[in-house]
């Protein structure tokens, strides 16, 4: 390589919605990105000896075509790393999009980082060679729910409610065989499916779920059908914990605020107050300096950032093929200091991964500046978050 | 003469454009445009031609596409062994079969009826969308791979650049069949009946059956853009068969010119245009692009088309000439008054410290950028002002047939 | 032999009875006027005969077939064109469109779409021939519905006569022409309708005595009298109930 | 059972009410100046965060007024420059002016206040249970929903019957120059029923948002059922419009509490099918789960078998 | 009452009047015939405010170019249009109660009157206008314009397609309503009745005003009649 071409910057391609109703998480995904990005490298001299790393957002406005869309002009513009998160659909339509691309296009090939889609088919029988997963699938984090839940004695009663898709049913489906086996005399009193994104007044489900006499909720909802549903559920008076996925940030916190006070239970691997490690709070601090009106939603966003540099570094270019070969099976250190593993079976990341209460008490970093942030209450280590790999995965030729 | 000539300047066109514009990108916006444009006429067959204004269009174009996917997945499979290049048909006659049987009810009336009932059947389709998922595949949709088919002329059609001329191919072909439509007694009437369907029965036809045939046809070749859709993507899912899609066809055609044939072709590719290259300079696109809606509706009712058709009459008088300066004249403070906005409100829109806009920095902190930004606006406001009398005069001028200009008072 | 026959027809709308016990027939060939006050029910005898208003009870004939209660369409296609009082033409096509249109089904065209218009010489030349015979041939290009009044009336009548249906109803085809005009359209129909069957409905009393071989006047959804002009002129029940003493007057002018 | 029934009953109400509320003004606008006001519920969340705004700074109760007389004035304005230039250009031209106008609308919410949901809140002083039935609790705030809703339907009827303005707009929306003609200002009648129009829905705006939920995406959840509302239940009459709203609400209500669907009808019927089979979709459907299109449904249904509409006296 | 003076309109590009001037007087039924086409319904928009004029009209010496139609209305022109524009989807009473400038106030004219006048319009009171028959629309049409008490009323072809009998009835009523004070401007084709009410007549010809006259001295001015108004 040339002199000229040393210093070009290593350019990244952030395609996720950045219009359109489902902006809200794209766009703090995407400066969290480039501040890691900032953070952690192009301020400390860059890498590959001096070249900066750039994030460039593309807009998919949450769709599948336009996804594939803004991978085309990616590709056109010559970049070969891609990340996205937002949304099951959009992503397993890339990862398809790639892995064809890649081999109809050896010459132009492009790895995939995906940050926060959770679907498990994603590294299950759709897994992909170029595809690395850095969020913890629903399957994982739905275990650890149910095992925090069978520690709950005086649980017993369950409701599941969510939205009319795959990841919705998923959760359910799952819910109830772990809770089968974890905890059997609890009874699953309620396995609703609910249109979504359609719901304008959650009541008549909190009707429901009040004439089943339930004592927990277990809900995959996020966005506004999780506010609309915590909030049916303080109006009616019903006071039973929800346990959920996405219930904070972007408004989300806020607008629950009192009403999902110790009622709203969140699993994550996101670790929330009180926070001990340094490195994290002045990460945090230094986010919450540069953006004030964000906040720092996926730290994984630098963990993942961590090991594509890693494998940078290793393979000493940016070669999507010897990249994604470096990675499997990488292990790092995140910035509150527990290890990340990245197996290389079916590029799924495992982690430890938290149950946290939404609550203003002890909250050092709130959500949405509101005062209510995340307590954490219940800790699994990564060991007890393996699961078996069920991918076949396809491992192309160099 | 001029009509074969057009045509030919047409096909040219879309063998020549991917050899221009040659990246792998450009190529892709092509290939959407020549799916957007077959789209939108279809959906011009049924509002600009027939009067039936339709919520729902969607449903034909994504139903046509997933049965289109649902044929690659066939091929992939070996259940079926034809070439790719006949996907589009597949498509095409799936949506004919969705407009057969939705026609049969909902073109019974036109107007608000019609509108609703469309509005209706697109909402429970792409909500049925979500709750079937064996044959819509749920939110994640439904992808199939087009290079398993046997090659065409030796195509196995990986590469998109293949892609594209077969879709140029059938965009031709289908909007030449379109076009002929139009010259046909059953498109004639269909403008009879959009313009009076009572009188229309009054000399021998049932309104009911002349919509019903644009209907089909409509649907036939919105299922044609299905599939080239399909052929593109290799992926359908709920987004291509919901409202928003079916809004943007509508908005297509008539932001290109319902009353002129060629206007949904100038719509689609602005609009795709705007879509692919404005989303990348700014996330404030969808603002600009709904202010962009509003004041074409207000100011240009016909349409982009309607406005280039406009000057059809100083062009015959050999007048065009007289407008050239005072556009240039308006021209001046008109850019400079929507960029100055333009950079205002990127500026109370931005996160970033400092940013650039067209090669300007901004600093959003600083009083400067605001106040010179501010002033810069207003005067341009108010040259414009200035500038626009002369600009309708001109107008008059380059219209009138006397040749006495400015005989109207 | 009959072409048209009405049978104890009877229309109301809501409880208003409109057309009572209504039986008549239409020779074929002949010029026959229906006249009668404001509101008798003229028009609605036209719609009724048409198709655009189902019948309350009766039976209507048309060359021995029944069509009452078939949709208009049906009933253009045997050959039985109209006109109607109240403009109403093709607003947005042009005046050429609006004639071929009219051409269209009886030329034999149908719902075709493998036909292409511009191809279709003699239809072209017959429209053409029509247009020069109302009078629209230098407007021929203008949509429809910019035409001054008196030339819609004009391109209303074209509309109706130009299938060259066996039978024609023409619902005040003159009204709102000038005498100038009026004389004009009154020779146009002379002209096309010669061998066919002609029904019209006029207040212009000296062109409907004019014209007409037979006269039928409706009073009230009644029919009071039917005959020849000369015996009409002269009934007493017609002059009261219609007439007035301006008859004299216009047959003096 | 008998809880869930009364329950349903109070929500299908208060979710039908509301829904009127919106209604109310479509009815208004669609039926008066014939226009397909597609950015109706844009207005209607224009309502909601003004009304956030305001509260913050007043609180409330003056929000609830100030709120949609502003949504009002800017209807008006609207009118004024916008609409009345399309006027002019038909029906379509109207509508896909409304059409962009719920875009921009959408976009500059956005613009404004941000993409994240709004913590805009009901007012303490209604913030209590009303009453508590069977372990759950009414709120006294949706008694004032409900309470808002049939003072508007009260008040539009009034004036609708009891005035000429009915008719002067009916008449000037087919012929404005002979409503002219005959002395009436029809652009300035045109202007206030715009206003007033939106100014309702403003209001449902103000009083749903709480409820609801403020966040950018709310027009949309609104927006094409409102219409299927002002169609079942005929186009321009408001009794229409309430007994639709009321059969939407309650239907969706009473659906969802339901818990029946295709496998018992099946069971019933006796058949059985096997887990692959390529209609499983359907037959695994329950009366829940489609309960939110059901409206969509009805409306079909109802277009096919009576165009002008349960209450409708005139077809477009 | 009503002084036209130099009034010139356009279409778009063609000049339709060309200089059109003429007065009406309180009381007076004056005539404005011409052939088909000449501008005459055009004069009467201009009046109206539909069609935007230059020169000058004035109307109990206040000058109404450039007013708007509601504007003119209220000074208290009346106008029947020669499409007569009734409102369809209204029944006639509501049609009629449109024509009242407000919902109070007296007027010269109640519905009572109205539907005595023309018991036809009284039998069908609760029909939708759209469904009349065409000469009732006429009537319901003149009676409307009437409701809203207008001291002047352009009639355009009052009398085109109403049975023989009632042309004579309307011919009465005109000159009951001009006996009541209320100048008519008449726009006619039937030159018998015209000539038999009219107190004036102006003859029209190309956009211009070609002949004014007496009834009287039109009949016998054969030269005019037969290059303005007959063929
Ligand atoms: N759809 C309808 N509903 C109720 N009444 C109607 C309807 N159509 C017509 N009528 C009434 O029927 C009567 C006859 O109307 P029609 O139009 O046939 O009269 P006409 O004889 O043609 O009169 P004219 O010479 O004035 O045109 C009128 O009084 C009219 O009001
Ligand atoms: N809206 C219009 N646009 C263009 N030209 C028009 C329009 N209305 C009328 N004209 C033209 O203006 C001329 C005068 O029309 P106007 O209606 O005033 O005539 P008129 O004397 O009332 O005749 P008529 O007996 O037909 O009512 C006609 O030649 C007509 O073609
Ligand atoms: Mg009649
Ligand atoms: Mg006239």
């Amino acid at each position: 390589p040339s002199l000229a071409r040393a210093q070009d910057p290593i350019r990244i391609a952030f395609i996720d919605p950045q219009s359109g109703t489902f902006a809200a998480t794209g766009e703090t995904g995407y400066l969290q990105l480039k501040f890691a990005a900032d953070y952690f490298f192009n301020e400390k001299g860059g890498v590959l000896g001096g070249r900066q790393i750039e994030v460039i957002a593309l807009d998919n406005k949450n769709s599948a075509a336009d996804s594939q869309q803004q991978l085309r002009r990616a590709i056109s513009e010559g970049i070969q790393i891609v990340y996205s998160g937002n949304g099951s659909a959009v992503a397993s339509a890339l990862s398809t999009a790639i892995e064809r691309h890649n081999r109809r296009n050896p010459e132009q090939r492009v790895i995939f980082m995906n940050y926060a889609a959770v679907d498990p088919i994603l590294t299950g029988a759709d897994c992909s060679f170029w595809h690395f997963r850095f969020d913890s699938h629903s399957d994982t984090k739905m275990d650890v729910m149910t095992s925090h839940i069978a520690t709950k004695a005086d649980i017993s009663k369950v409701y599941i409610i969510g939205q009319d898709y795959s990841f919705g049913k998923a959760v359910g489906d799952a819910a109830i065989s772990m809770l089968a086996a974890k905890r059997p005399d609890i009874e699953v009193v309620g396995n609703e499916l609910h249109p979504i994104g359609q719901v304008k007044d959650f009541t008549p489900y909190v009707t429901k779920i009040v004439a089943s006499g339930a004592d927990a909720i277990i809900t995959g909802n996020w966005g506004g059908d999780m506010v609309a549903l915590g909030r049916a559920i303080a109006d009616a008076g019903l006071d039973v914990p929800i346990y959920t996925f996405y219930a904070a940030y972007d408004g989300i916190t806020a607008t629950l605020g009192e009403a999902g006070k110790n009622r709203i239970r969140l699993v994550h691997n996101d670790f929330a107050n009180p926070v001990t490690s340094e490195e994290r709070i002045a990460f945090t601090r230094a986010f919450k300096a540069k953006y004030p009106h964000k906040d720092l939603t996926q730290p994984r966003l630098a963990t993942s950032l961590q090991m594509l540099v890693n494998a940078m570094e290793e393979t000493g270019g940016t070669d999507p093929f010897q990249l994604a070969l470096a990675m499997e099976d990488m292990r790092v250190t995140n910035m509150i200091g527990d290890e990340v593993w990245m197996r290389g079976e079916d590029h799924q990341s495992f982690q430890p991964l938290f149950v946290s209460v939404h609550t203003d008490e002890n909250v050092v970093f709130d959500a949405d500046n509101s005062g209510f942030g995340l307590v954490t209450e219940f800790r699994v280590p990564t060991q007890d978050t393996i699961t078996e790999s069920s991918c076949k995965m396809n491992r192309p030729q160099q | 003469m001029l009509k074969y000539v057009s045509w030919a300047l047409f096909a040219v066109a879309l063998i020549v454009l991917p050899q221009i514009f040659t990246s792998i990108l450009s190529v892709s916006i092509l290939n959407q445009m020549c799916i957007a444009i077959v789209f939108a006429l279809s959906y011009n067959m049924l509002l600009g031609q027939g009067g039936m204004l339709s919520f729902g269009h969607a449903v034909y174009f994504g139903l046509g596409g997933f049965m289109a996917v649902h044929a690659l997945l066939a091929i992939e499979n070996e259940q079926m062994m034809f070439s790719v290049t006949l996907i589009p048909l597949v498509g095409g006659l799936f949506g004919l079969c969705a407009a057969l049987f939705i026609g049969s009810f909902s073109t019974h009336k036109a107007g608000t009826v019609f509108a609703m009932i469309s509005l209706g059947v697109g909402e429970l389709i792409a909500a049925s969308s979500l709750i079937l998922v064996s044959f819509f595949g749920g939110e994640a949709g439904v992808s199939g791979d087009r290079t398993y088919g046997p090659p065409f002329l030796g195509f196995d059609f990986a590469q998109n650049i293949e892609v594209y001329y077969l879709a140029a191919a059938w965009l031709f072909l289908a909007t030449v069949c379109m076009y002929l439509f139009t010259q046909t007694p059953a498109g004639r009437m269909a403008n009879a009946v959009r313009d009076n369907p009572e009188r229309a029965e009054f000399i021998g036809y049932s309104a009911r059956r002349v919509r019903f045939i644009s209907f089909i046809f409509s649907g036939f070749f919105a299922g044609i853009a299905g599939g080239l859709f399909a052929l593109n993507y290799e992926i359908l899912t709920e987004q291509n068969l919901n409202a928003v899609t079916s809004g943007n066809v509508l908005l297509m055609a008539y932001i290109g010119g319902l009353g002129f044939f060629i206007g949904p072709i100038v719509g689609a590719i602005v609009l795709t245009l705007i879509n692919s290259v404005l989303s990348n300079y700014t996330d404030l696109w969808l603002l600009y692009l709904g202010l962009m809606f509003v004041l074409t509706v207000m100011f240009l009712p016909r349409g982009l088309t309607g406005f280039l058709m406009m000057h059809r009459t100083p062009w015959h008088l050999g007048k065009l000439h007289l407008l050239a300066k005072p556009y240039a004249v308006t021209a001046v403070p008109g850019s400079i008054f929507v960029f100055s906005m333009v950079c205002i409100v990127e500026m109370s829109h931005s996160n970033e410290p400092t940013f650039n806009v067209f090669g300007f920095a901004l600093d959003p902190s600083s009083f400067l950028s605001w106040g010179a930004l501010i002033i810069i606006a207003c005067l341009a406001f108010i040259a414009l002002r200035r500038t626009l009398p002369s600009l309708r005069d001109a107008w008059d001028t380059a219209n009138a047939i006397d040749t006495k200009p400015g005989v109207r008072p | 032999m009959s072409i048209l026959q009405l049978q104890g027809l009877h229309k109301q709308f809501g409880n208003t009875p409109i057309i009572r016990d209504v039986s008549l027939k239409i020779a074929a060939g002949e010029k026959h006027a229906i006249i009668g006050p404001n509101g008798a029910g003229k028009s609605t005898l036209f719609h009724l005969i048409t198709g655009r208003h189902t019948v309350s009870s009766g039976s209507i004939l048309f060359k021995g077939q029944p069509i009452h209660n078939r949709p208009p369409y049906e009933i253009a296609r045997l050959g039985l064109a109209r006109s109607f009082q109240v403009t109403n033409i093709f607003p947005l096509l042009s005046v050429f469109e609006n004639i071929r249109c009219a051409l269209l089904w009886s030329q034999g065209y149908k719902y075709s779409f493998w036909h292409l218009l511009g191809k279709a010489k003699a239809l072209n030349t017959r429209t053409e021939e029509l247009l020069v015979e109302i009078g629209l041939q230098e407007r021929r290009n203008l949509p429809a519905g910019e035409l001054a009044y008196a030339e819609q009336r004009a391109l209303e009548l074209g509309i109706a006569i130009a299938s060259g249906a066996e039978m024609i109803l023409l619902d005040e085809p003159v009204a709102g022409m000038s005498h100038s005009e009026a004389k004009n359209a009154v020779e146009l129909i002379n002209r096309v309708t010669a061998g066919k069957t002609l029904v019209m409905v006029e207040h212009d009393m000296n062109i409907v005595f004019d014209m007409a071989d037979k006269i039928t006047v409706l009073v009230y959804g009644e029919i009071i009298a039917s005959d020849v002009p000369s015996k009409i002129r002269g009934n007493a029940k017609v002059q009261e109930a219609y007439l007035g003493e301006v008859v004299e007057e216009h047959s003096h002018a | 059972m008998i809880e869930v029934l009364i329950f349903a009953t109070l929500n299908g109400l208060v979710t039908g009410l509301l829904l009127f509320m919106l209604a109310s003004g479509l009815t208004l606008i669609f039926s008066m100046m014939g226009v397909l006001n597609f950015a109706h519920a844009s207005f209607y969340m224009l309502g909601a965060y003004f009304a956030y705004s305001i509260s913050l700074y007043l609180g409330f109760w003056p929000a609830l007024i100030v709120a949609p007389v502003l949504v009002g004035l800017l209807g008006a304005l609207i009118e004024r420059y916008g609409l009345r230039r399309v006027h002019k250009s038909g029906h379509v031209a109207e509508l896909i002016f409304t059409f962009g106008l719920a875009f921009l609308i959408e976009e500059a919410v956005q613009f404004f206040w941000g993409r994240a949901t709004k913590d805009y809140r009901s007012p303490d002083l209604l913030d209590f249970p009303l009453f508590t039935l069977f372990g759950q609790n009414f709120p006294a705030y949706k008694a004032f929903m409900i309470f808002i809703s049939i003072a508007i339907f009260i008040g539009l009827y009034f004036v609708l019957t009891r005035t000429r303005i009915g008719i002067i707009i009916q008449a000037a929306i087919t012929h404005p120059h002979t409503v002219a003609n005959l002395g009436h200002n029809v652009p300035l009648i045109f202007m206030a029923v715009f206003g007033v129009g939106t100014g309702l829905a403003g209001l449902a705006g103000v009083i749903a948002g709480p409820v609801l939920t403020t966040f950018p995406g709310m027009a949309m959840v609104l927006g094409s059922i409102v219409f299927v509302i002002v169609v079942i239940g005929g186009l321009g009459s408001l009794a229409g419009a309430l007994v639709a709203s009321l059969l939407i609400g309650l239907l969706q209500s009473y659906a969802i509490a339901s818990d029946v669907g295709m496998p018992d009808l099946l069971a019933w019927l006796g058949i059985s099918f096997e887990r692959d089979h390529p209609l499983n979709d359907i037959w695994r459907l329950t009366l829940p789960q489609v309960a939110p299109i059901l409206p969509y449904l009805l409306l079909v249904l109802v277009l096919i078998f009576r165009p002008s509409g349960l209450f409708g006296k005139r077809e477009s | 009452m009503l002084e036209v003076a130099d009034l010139h309109a356009w279409y778009g590009k063609s000049h339709i009047l060309q200089g059109v001037h003429f007065n009406v007087a309180q009381g007076e039924i004056v005539s404005l015939l011409g052939r088909n086409g000449v501008g005459r319904s055009t004069t009467v928009k201009t009046i109206m405010g539909e069609v935007e004029p230059s020169g000058s009209i004035l109307f109990k010496d206040q000058q109404i170019v450039g007013k708007k139609s509601y504007e003119i209305a209220k000074l208290g022109i009346g106008c029947v249009p020669e499409n007569r524009d009734i409102f369809p989807s209204l029944t006639v009473r509501q049609n009629l109660l449109l024509g009242m400038k407000s919902s109070k106030g007296s007027s010269r004219w109640s519905i009572d009157e109205m539907f005595r006048m023309f018991p036809n319009l009284g039998e069908r009171a609760d029909v939708p206008g759209g469904v009349l028959s065409g000469g009732e629309q006429q009537m319901l049409c003149m009676c409307r314009t009437l409701m809203g008490d207008p001291e002047l009323i352009m009639i355009d072809e009052p009398t085109e397609g109403l049975a023989p009998k009632v042309v004579e009835q309307v011919g009465e009523l005109l000159q009951e309503i001009a006996a009541r004070g209320v100048a008519i401007l008449l726009v006619e084709q039937k030159l018998t009745i015209a000539l038999k009410i009219s107190h004036r007549v102006y003859v029209m010809g190309h956009g211009k005003i070609v002949y004014e006259g007496s009834p009287q001295e039109l009949r016998e001015a054969t030269e005019v009649r037969r290059e303005w108004l007959e063929v």
